[in-house]
């Protein structure tokens, strides 16, 4: 892997430049508490320093809602409506993010392409960042909190500046023609990396890895954690459209008013909607608030070859971004008779 | 059909009775009795059921009752919000900054813009153009419904920039905003309505070939709120009347009553127990002199057209009304967008001791009243709200009655044309039924 | 990026629904022809499968195929009227075009039942899938044994394709192929009365060497399984066919996920046909 | 399931907009839609008081678009021939579906005590009657949400009944609209009282994105969804009173018959 290193200054003449080559996103401070990822308008306004965005980045890729269709009903026809090539460039992805992109890759493109994730994905450009944990911060349980792939450029944190792991082919082409900004590594900035790395395994609050998490969560259907924190649920989905993972959809017909033309859109579905489950007919699969809560549980941590774990990357943000502040890890934790790290 | 009469009458001897008075806000009818000779009492019927504000906001808390309070009213919900808040604040002993003002000001003129504009473009112009509706019109006309559904437009988008939407803001808070507009949508509100210069003097230039009619013409007393900055606008303090009167609005209990009539779930208001008109037209009587200069060129042109003793002039007077508030929103929108100061934090309230407040302003449609009292916890104890509409139902009434009576003395016997031009009478005072209904004091 | 040119996963063929038939109150079969002669040509299913109907303007609808697998270009849905879009389908004249999506799922893995006898046991709208199940024994009827359907439904009226197959009860005999109709709740019905249990020993099967394909509401496998097992049939061959809210149709859109954290599966993808070990170490399937 | 069924074609339903106690407000939102030239041109208005002379009371109308509650006797005889007169029932707006506003006095005072502190003894001809939903006393087709409606719901009803089907009722709150949108959460940032999460969504999260908490005017999430008890355990948390909690939401949600037993869960039955 090709490594290089670029200083504070030089890296917002950096951004400066991605800037030019397409759209530019970063992590941006939008309240008291809470970040997300924002078109860069001033690079001076790009966070370095965050732990989680509000929106996960697969919205870049996977839009909130999108037109799949048009339709003329005279024509009986469906005229399918493909993303334009934009040139996206996301900076400031953390680990678990990138790995949840990894995962949305796995689900939306490896064996049956989906051709509208896939026009956008192909022009995106991923520019990882690295990151201390916080208190929510679970990525290490999940064995990822170092990633090998998934990125064209990352950036790791140095005491002046950082070092720049090239990732893929269009990350190479990013750096060469802007050698002016890099320089070499030197064994000092090594150093520093490694007690970064040190530094971070640290800061979690859970060690080890929760591979039998899942045998767990199924010998202990009956847990009564169920119950308790189901109680407190809102059922209002946040915990899903927060994650970087969770893809439901839901596509409706949106017919336009002069009766014959229309679209046909998809748009972020959650599985903590009544409707979810619901058949025609009014039978539902997941009927009551506790099923469907239940069913989270399950699927975040049913086991994903793409991560070697979990559809679960341990972002965090289903707890950080709870109302009803239920604690998605402890709740695991209680399942799985984890025990925090005293410190 | 235009109306529904009980009976098709060929003489004037029997009486008359409208159901339901179509293109104005609200459910009403019009009734006309007869003793024979002629017209004795001619009733505004308001059938538009009650919503009794005042009563079910007592013993809630205030923040939540200023977001109930604007729910009396669709067309002119951005009044009712800024003056019941304006109340509240009056009673906490709240005084927001000079920017909240401003901003409320503006907001205020989208309400006016947007409701002039539906008034006289979609539900009078057609009476004086000849249409039962403005889809009919339109198709003739298409240049006068453009001109004004871009007008509803930037009124409705000025509200919703400010406050979230054009129908029941909730941006307006006790205090100040939740979130303050943008340099930049100020500025495109801006160049909006400097575009839209021309297309608020159609509605005048449409209505200026039509005469007032005389049979309504007669002497009447107008009240109106002098502007606070001495120009032109809806926000002051203190009320003046046509017979040299003025008075405090904090003291309007003295000099404006509300009683209950049998016939309306709207209570008739009087003003030291005379009827009187309050809108436009006595906004113009009254401080006309204060209005921006191409407005005040056009009022001069055309100022037969404005007589303060004939309602139909009203329609003329929002037309004129309409050109002002372009032009001083596109002032305000304008500095604004220079001076807003976007991190400005809106002032929440800090309710220690109870409180009574109260605020006037100039709704669209005229003279709005609102007395908040709390207690000490923030709940209301007491309100009162007299809306325009209840305080000139007493002079529509007369009005009609003269109309009514002049058409029998010359002879007019076809109840079409007789329920027609009364309803005419009635639309020049855009009233606003639901506004009119649940209002009192509460005892 | 060569791959753009493939169709897309949710590409959609214009169909022309040919003929209407009113099969109950709320059940018709609709018989559709591809209008494209090349998409007609190629187009193939496996019973169990199922294709998304669309209605433009109105959305799209998961149905299972009931018709034989034999007919090339032509196919056709049972559709119960019970939502948007079928209430719909109801109401279309034949010569309406409809957009179809698919087939998808994995259906019934019919050559693993070749030389074994046939059993079906359906209830409700179960009927449909298993029509095609039936039809495809029947088109290779020297690739089975004995053959056995039961029908149930609540009441005699309910019942789907009653008439077709009644019609073909006599030859049936001659062919070994019983074929048994009955119904749960109505004392009316000039036939067997009671749930499709009851009547199992009608099956006119070998246990040992039977295949078994079951349609019905999730309550009906459970009792079911319990007896084919204490019976001595092969769990290696009993299917059921599962249903799910369906949307996407290949796994995309997460609506129709069943199972636990161990075994995760998509109904449409994974299923809807699925075997007797997974229904019965996967909590959640039914 | 009512849908217009020839409407599969070629079809220009007649359609009336009618009023019974309310602010006029979805009317007024009906009327100013920027597509409304193009509804006019799709549909035909048999009665629109507000907008046209050419109206009847009741008119035989395919659907008919009812805003206001039940407040009056007049009301009620007006919903009894509109029904008679329609083939599809919708309920437009706040207090149509749920009541409105002025059902914020719901089972604290009654009509006639209302009625009193308003108008006091004097005599009104008219009789008034607590307001309540429409669908207390009609069979309703479909809702519309929100006080008022949001243009695009608006425009999707009509549409789909221009296509021969029908509006699906939204069934997931207005926070989940919140998120997507990307606005930071007032509630769990400040703890600031909003509804966002019992109301039903489809306003895009209006009000929050203006920093605003939602105050609940599209109403309590349908089919049993809105979860007030697990609200009120958040809003006990931040330091909310009960009695703050529930009037708060109740000035939309005054006829939800669960909303009490739901906080008295959290707060204890008499605080």
């Amino acid at each position: 892997m090709r490594y290089v290193k670029i200083s504070p200054e030089n890296t917002y003449e950096f951004l400066s430049r991605l800037k030019g080559m397409g759209t530019l996103y970063a992590p941006s401070k939008i309240s008291e508490q809470f970040y997300d990822f924002q078109e860069v308008d001033d690079v001076k306004d790009v966070e370095f320093d965050y732990h989680r965005t509000i929106r996960p980045p697969r919205r870049f890729f996977y839009p909130v809602e999108e037109t799949m269709f048009t339709f003329d009903t005279h024509k009986v026809e469906l005229k399918e409506k493909l993303p334009r090539k934009e040139r996206v460039i996301l900076f400031g992805v953390h680990n678990c993010d990138i790995v949840a992109l990894r995962i949305m890759d796995a689900e939306f493109l490896d064996e049956q392409p989906d051709p509208y994730y896939q026009i956008r994905r192909q022009n995106g450009i991923i520019i990882g960042l690295s990151c201390m944990p916080d208190e929510y911060c679970f990525c290490n349980v999940r064995r990822i909190e170092f990633v090998d792939a998934g990125f064209d450029l990352f950036f790791h944190e140095l005491p002046d500046g950082f070092l720049v792991r090239v990732g893929t082919v269009t990350g190479h082409k990013l750096i060469d023609p802007n050698m002016d900004l890099f320089s070499e590594v030197s064994k000092k900035d090594v150093d520093n990396i490694s007690e970064f790395e040190r530094k971070k395994a640290d800061a979690f609050k859970v060690k080890g890895n929760w591979d039998d998490l899942r045998y767990l969560l199924e010998l202990r259907m009956d847990h009564p954690m169920y119950e308790r924190e189901a109680d407190k649920c809102l059922g209002c989905g946040n915990c899903t459209l927060t994650c970087p993972t969770c893809r439901c959809y839901d596509v409706k017909d949106k017919p336009s008013i002069d009766g014959r033309t229309g679209e046909r859109i998809r748009f972020w579905d959650s599985c903590q909607f009544r409707t979810h489950g619901l058949v025609a007919g009014g039978h539902n699969f997941r009927e009551t608030k506790q099923d469907r809560f239940y069913n989270r549980y399950q699927c975040k941590n049913a086991y994903c070859p793409e991560t070697t774990t979990a559809y679960c990357v341990g972002c965090g943000r289903c707890t950080y971004f709870c109302p009803a502040d239920i604690q998605f890890r402890s709740n695991l934790m209680e399942i799985g008779g984890y025990q925090e790290v005293k410190k | 059909m235009m109306a529904k009469s009980k009976k098709a009458a060929k003489s004037l001897k029997h009486p008359l009775s409208i159901d339901h008075i179509a293109r104005i806000e609200g459910k009403a009818g019009i009734e006309v009795e007869y003793d024979g000779s002629e017209v004795k009492v001619v009733k505004m019927n308001v059938y538009e059921g009650p919503r009794y504000f005042e009563a079910i906001t007592i013993d809630k808390p205030v923040e939540e009752a200023v977001a109930v309070f604007p729910r009396v009213c669709s067309f002119c919900a951005a009044a009712h919000k800024i003056t019941a808040v304006q109340a509240a604040e009056n009673a906490i002993g709240l005084k927001p900054t000079e920017q909240t003002h401003k901003l409320r000001e503006l907001l205020y003129i989208g309400d006016f813009i947007e409701s002039h504009a539906l008034h006289l473009f979609l539900l009078a112009l057609p009476d004086y153009l000849g249409y039962p509706d403005a889809f009919q019109m339109g198709q003739d006309h298409k240049d006068i419904l453009t001109a004004g559904l871009q007008l509803k437009d930037i009124g409705a988008d000025i509200q919703t920039t400010i406050g979230s939407r054009y129908i029941h803001q909730e941006n307006v808070l006790i205090g100040g905003f939740g979130k303050l507009p943008t340099k930049k949508s100020l500025e495109t509100l801006a160049a909006r309505l400097k575009r839209l210069y021309n297309a608020s003097e159609e509605a005048l230039e449409n209505l200026v070939s039509y005469r007032n009619w005389p049979e309504v013409d007669a002497d009447r007393i107008h009240l109106a709120l002098k502007p606070y900055d001495n120009t032109y606008t809806m926000l002051g303090d203190t009320v003046v009347a046509s017979d040299g009167d003025k008075f405090k609005a904090d003291a309007y209990k003295i000099r404006i009553n509300e009683s209950v009539v049998g016939h309306s779930f709207a209570k008739h208001g009087s003003y030291n127990d005379q009827c009187f008109m309050t809108g436009a037209l006595s906004r113009y009587t009254l401080f006309g002199e204060g209005l921006s200069s191409r407005a005040k060129e056009l009022a001069n042109m055309y100022e037969s057209h404005l007589d303060p003793n004939n309602p139909m002039s009203n329609n003329f007077a929002q037309a004129v009304e309409l050109v002002h508030f372009v032009h001083r929103a596109e002032e305000i929108a304008k500095s604004l967008s220079t001076e807003i100061k976007p991190y400005e934090k809106r002032i929440k309230p800090k309710i220690t001791k109870a409180g009574t407040g109260v605020s006037m302003s100039e709704a669209p449609r005229g003279l709005l009243a609102y007395t908040v009292g709390i207690d000490k916890a923030g709940r209301v104890v007491e309100n009162d709200i007299i809306t325009p509409t209840a305080m000139f139902m007493p002079i529509v009434e007369a009005d009609l009655k003269r109309m009514a009576s002049a058409l029998s003395e010359q002879g007019v016997s076809d109840t079409k044309i007789i329920a027609q031009k009364l309803e005419t009478v009635v639309r020049s005072y855009d009233p606003c039924v639901s506004c009119s209904v649940h209002v009192a004091d509460i005892q | 990026m060569s791959k753009e040119q493939e169709p897309s996963i949710y590409e959609t063929h214009k169909c022309r629904l040919l003929r209407k038939y009113q099969l109950t109150d709320l059940e018709s079969l609709f018989l559709f022809r591809f209008e494209d002669p090349g998409v007609a040509q190629d187009w193939r299913f496996m019973p169990g499968q199922f294709v998304e109907v669309s209605l433009l303007g109105l959305g799209e609808v998961p149905i299972s195929i009931c018709s034989s697998a034999r007919r090339v270009g032509f196919f056709e849905l049972c559709i119960r009227n019970a939502g948007r879009v079928t209430s719909a389908i109801h109401q279309l004249q034949p010569g309406s075009l409809v957009g179809i999506r698919g087939p998808y799922g994995n259906g019934f893995p019919m050559e693993q039942f070749h030389g074994r006898d046939l059993l079906c046991v359906a209830a409700g709208l179960g009927m449909a899938p298993l029509r095609s199940v039936f039809l495809y024994a029947l088109d290779n009827r020297w690739l089975f044994g004995n053959i056995t359907i039961i029908n149930s439904a609540k009441f005699g009226n309910e019942l789907l394709f009653q008439k077709e197959l009644e019609a073909m009860k006599d030859i049936a005999t001659a062919e070994n192929i019983s074929i048994v109709q009955t119904a749960t709740r109505d004392p009316d019905f000039e036939g067997l009365h009671g749930r499709a249990t009851v009547h199992m020993d009608k099956a006119n099967v070998d246990p040992k060497n039977c295949a078994v394909a079951m349609c019905g509401p999730p309550a009906m496998y459970r009792g079911m399984f319990d007896y084919l097992v204490e019976k001595g049939y092969d769990p290696r061959y009993i299917f059921v066919t599962l249903e799910r809210r369906m949307k996407c149709g290949v796994g995309k859109c997460g609506h129709c996920n069943i199972g636990t954290a161990t075994s995760w599966k998509y109904a449409c993808k994974d299923g809807p046909v699925f075997d007797y070990y997974a229904i019965t170490s996967i909590p959640g399937l039914i | 399931m009512v849908t217009l069924a020839e409407c599969l074609g070629d079809c220009k339903p007649k359609i009336g907009v009618y009023a019974l106690t309310s602010c006029y407000g979805c009317q007024l939102m009906l009327a100013t839609v920027q597509k409304i030239l193009d509804i006019a041109k799709n549909v035909s208005f048999e009665s629109f008081y507000m907008l046209s002379s050419e109206s009847r009371m009741p008119a035989d109308v395919d659907i008919a678009f009812v805003e206001g509650s039940v407040s009056t006797e007049k009301d009620l005889e007006e919903l009894m021939e509109i029904r008679k007169h329609s083939r599809i029932v919708v309920a437009m707006g706040a207090c149509a579906v749920n009541g409105g506003v002025q059902s914020w006095s719901e089972g604290e005072k009654t009509c006639d005590e209302l009625h009193k502190a308003v108008y006091g003894d004097e005599k009104i001809d008219m009789k008034p009657l607590q307001a309540t939903p429409i669908d207390k006393h009609v069979e309703v087709d479909y809702y519309i949400h929100g006080c008022p409606p949001e243009e695009d719901e608006l425009m999707y009803s009509i549409s789909t009944f221009l296509f021969g089907t029908f509006p699906e009722r939204v069934d997931y709150p207005v926070c989940a609209e919140c998120r997507l949108k990307g606005n930071p959460c007032i509630l769990i940032e400040r703890g600031a009282p909003c509804l966002g999460p019992v109301t039903t969504a489809g306003c895009d999260a209006r009000c929050i994105s203006f920093d605003t908490p939602c105050v609940g005017c599209r109403g309590p999430v349908p089919f049993d969804t809105a979860w007030f008890d697990s609200l009120a355990m958040v809003f006990k948390k931040k330091g909310l009173s009960k009695d703050y909690v529930r009037d708060r939401m109740r000035i939309f949600g005054a006829h939800e018959d669960k909303l009490d037993e739901m906080l008295d869960k959290i707060y204890g039955g008499n605080e």
